[in-house]
């Protein structure tokens, strides 16, 4: 079984979410790789950790409306939520509303949904950027939808932990507000992760290649998730895993 | 009372300038309401999307309906971008004013509890905070080593809509688990819904379905308006129409293209307040 | 994940000393796992009416069980006033915190939102507000002619109790549109339930019925106690038994009496704490 | 037909409330004379003004929660409501909490419950206290639950109206700060309402008597309304109305 790169990162997710930390993922909207990461650990955790995903109504446990989610992060009840961004920078600022001098966008993005809250709130926050270019990690972001650390007295147990993106997996120190590359995916170099990133971050001595998917997992993800996923991701779940749209 | 009234009559109760409250996307979007508005054409409206926009806000926004948008995000979801807004945002034919979801909800919230504002954790640091010169950051106010804090203003829509399944002939109105229209109701003057259909039968009368039912004395007026959400999807009843959405996406990716997918989707007829 | 267990091991997760909310009267009141805490018997305990208390309330503190109160009020309804609590007030035995019923709500609601403070309406002026020192009253905060408004600390319970018609497996609960029940279980450390029956059924599974249910994730453990209002009533199951709480309210007017009463109630056993 | 007691408040209260500004009474805990005038009132307005009962089931229209009736008071959305008080004072100042240097209470009563909001937020706030005495009328009580008027930079959008009891009918001017006697219930005179009456309040000239209950509306009363009235207060429609208990 060779997994293709979204299968690749569903399980590079799901192992950084098979925490005992992690009683609850939340997914957001238009999230379809966390989302299958999260029914799989939920899977293979036989339901110890909990998956609620906002969009849709499968595997949507809100009843409170649109702000439960957020509700829920204020009380600390999600301890795992993913962000991305247009831009990153090398501090973990997010931008999701544009580049240019704001308000004089030049390209405008959707928005910062909840992003400007929840990166304050959930402990391990996960930020997951597909296309890892100097255009996405810049050394300052045009516009901050959220910042990636705050002052002592700023009330915030929660914040950026770790970036996957389709090179490599770093992970954040709030403390030093830098990078760490982690591990870089089977087929790339440290070279090509410098290369195209556009802020500085820390290197080890060594450092390893992100581990290939599990076999057993990529089994469960291609039976079981595949069909879950496609409940609220048609058109992804069609794609990456051949499901028949209903 | 709460009136039933057609279509016609209830697009009157949405006046020039209003400030309008929408819901997100994936919910009891009034489609047919909004391309209702867009016929008259409306205009100069104050558009809050509560708390993001989609295909209805992207339609009002490419009209030149809107002169202002709050928002926290707009996007036509696996779609992609929504074209209208991006294009006005670059181009800066509407006053954008962007928040972030649960600010929106505090917002609202303010105005349904009757206080001036509500705090909200999170947002110190960002430049959303630092671009709304109506939110203020304030050191705890209750001077017990809380930190700072941001304070969200009130905000009281004029109209709110929304279009729901069912809604009995009191008024009541049925929005089961998406309390975020509840909020809305609440916070706005006027409440202006669509519906599937009207039902002889009292909403209120279950108990065990009462909780999803909105009261008929948060309402103004409803019209029955069947598949008034197409192409987008209502729960339980049809699933969005992701081809159109598509379509509409492709469409709307130029002014031009926008323009002719309009005048079709109003049935040819006028109405584009640009024009 | 939620845990169904019986009422005994239930009753073990209010400890000592804990912040204890409990519902109103109308509504969903354990009195049945109020009754084993009280043949326990529990102790120190700060409890917290959300808002107002009745039998519950008065015959926890009339069993000596309570230390600190913080109520709207405590009454018997058509059956008059709590006699247990009013003796106790009049007597000093426990520490009264005199609150108004918006003000419970909206000390919950602050950590529902995870803020420390929440402002809320009225209360200047009055002496509810003069013998709190834990509300603040503050100029307008966003210096925008406001006038001057009060801000309410948020309350976090360590455990909140009610008793429900109905859960499922997974542990959802039915609440019905008895809300108040999800902002206390939101709000809540913990959330212990009792419940008339357990259904194999999907609570969530119906969307004409989700929006009555409280999901799992803010249940800690359930057990089935079928009639665990009574003598209280609950809504479409039993109507509250209006001579049993006269006669409580008969037999609850001396001390005397409130505890022959309660011997009799817990079956003859031991367990008042004053003994 | 002769009208009770209990049947003339109702009646006196139902034309308070007969009054085109008034859409929307609301009843709290424990107040069956208001209930059934409200009751009374929306069944001869033919349902122009709505009545929410917040106890039990009928007549409640809220769905969400025990906050709703305080959140549509501050919206606004509640014209009338009813407030007693174990003891009220010429400033309509109001304490329902006890008697004595509070917190040494000498005599406790349930509490505030919600007036320390609703004292303020509601436009038409009817007081209604039946029993008449320098018991309750007192110069100044001794715990102010809510307050009869307040600073000009507090937000009041309500605050106290009338005051009905066994004896009479009075009216609050918020300037002067003062009740004013406006009617005298048959059988009782204004020299009893004095007697009876711990502060000080402003007579007219002439002090008509209050109007009789109206016959057809005693009927309807009778007919239609006790039976609504039964499924909120079933002792109250008992004692009253003679009803059967369900």
């Amino acid at each position: 079984m060779t997994a293709s790169l979204d299968e690749f990162l569903v399980c590079v997710i799901a192992r950084l979410l098979d925490d005992p930390a992690v009683r609850h993922v939340a997914v957001g909207a238009a999230s379809p790789i966390p989302g299958c990461a999260a029914l799989l650990v939920r899977e293979i955790t036989s339901s110890r950790v909990r998956v609620s995903i906002i969009h849709g109504n499968a595997n949507n446990p809100f009843t409170d409306g649109g702000c439960e989610l957020f509700d829920c992060a204020g009380q600390g009840r999600i301890d795992a939520f993913f962000l991305g961004g247009a831009q990153i920078d090398g501090g973990a600022n997010l931008n999701l509303v544009g580049t240019g001098a704001y308000p004089n966008i030049d390209k405008r993005f959707p928005g910062s949904f909840g992003s400007t809250f929840m990166y304050f709130m959930v402990p391990k926050m996960i930020l997951f950027r597909l296309e890892h270019t100097r255009r996405v990690f810049v050394p300052r972001v045009d516009f901050v939808s959220a910042p990636g650390t705050s002052a002592p007295d700023v009330y915030r147990p929660g914040g950026p932990k770790v970036l996957l993106t389709e090179l490599c997996l770093m992970s954040f120190d709030a403390t030093t507000r830098r990078f760490r590359l982690e591990t870089v995916h089977p087929g790339h170099s440290l070279e090509e992760v410098r290369d195209n990133t556009g802020f500085d971050f820390e290197v080890p001595k060594r450092v390893p290649e992100t581990p290939a998917a599990e076999p057993d997992r990529l089994d469960i993800l291609r039976t079981k998730i595949a069909g879950e996923i496609a409940k609220t991701y048609p058109a992804f779940a069609s794609r990456v895993f051949d499901t028949s749209e209903a | 009372m709460t009136v039933l009234e057609p279509l016609k009559t209830l697009t009157q109760r949405v006046a020039d300038g209003v400030l309008l409250a929408v819901p997100p996307e994936y919910s009891f979007v009034p489609m047919t309401l909004i391309r209702a508005l867009i016929q008259r054409p409306v205009k100069d409206l104050h558009v809050l999307a509560v708390p993001i926009g989609g295909m209805a806000i992207d339609m009002l926004v490419g009209a030149g309906c809107v002169k202002t948008l709050e928002a926290a995000a707009v996007s036509l979801g696996e779609a992609g971008p929504a074209p209208r807004f991006t294009a006005a945002c670059e181009e800066g034919t509407i006053a954008m004013r962007d928040s972030t979801c649960p600010a929106v909800h505090t917002a609202l919230q303010a105005v349904e509890k009757g206080v001036p504002f509500m705090p909200l954790g999170g947002i110190i640091g960002s430049d959303v905070l630092a671009n709304r010169d109506d939110w203020r950051e304030v050191d705890d106010p209750l001077e017990a080593g809380n930190g700072p804090i941001v304070l969200i203003p009130a905000i009281r829509p004029d109209v709110a809509v929304f279009h729901s399944p069912v809604a009995d002939r009191e008024g009541n109105v049925w929005i089961g688990r998406r309390r975020e229209l509840a909020s809305m109701a609440h916070a706005a003057s006027e409440t202006v819904v669509t519906v599937e259909r009207i039902t002889d039968d009292d909403l209120m009368a279950d108990e065990a379905t009462a909780a999803g039912v909105l009261p008929a004395f948060y309402i103004s007026a409803i019209a029955e308006v069947p598949e008034g959400c197409k192409p987008l999807g209502l729960i339980d009843h049809y699933r969005a129409d992701r081809d159109a959405i598509r379509a509409y996406a492709e469409a709307a990716a130029t002014e031009d293209g926008f323009r002719s997918y309009m005048q079709h989707a109003l049935g040819g007829g006028a109405g584009l307040a640009a024009e």
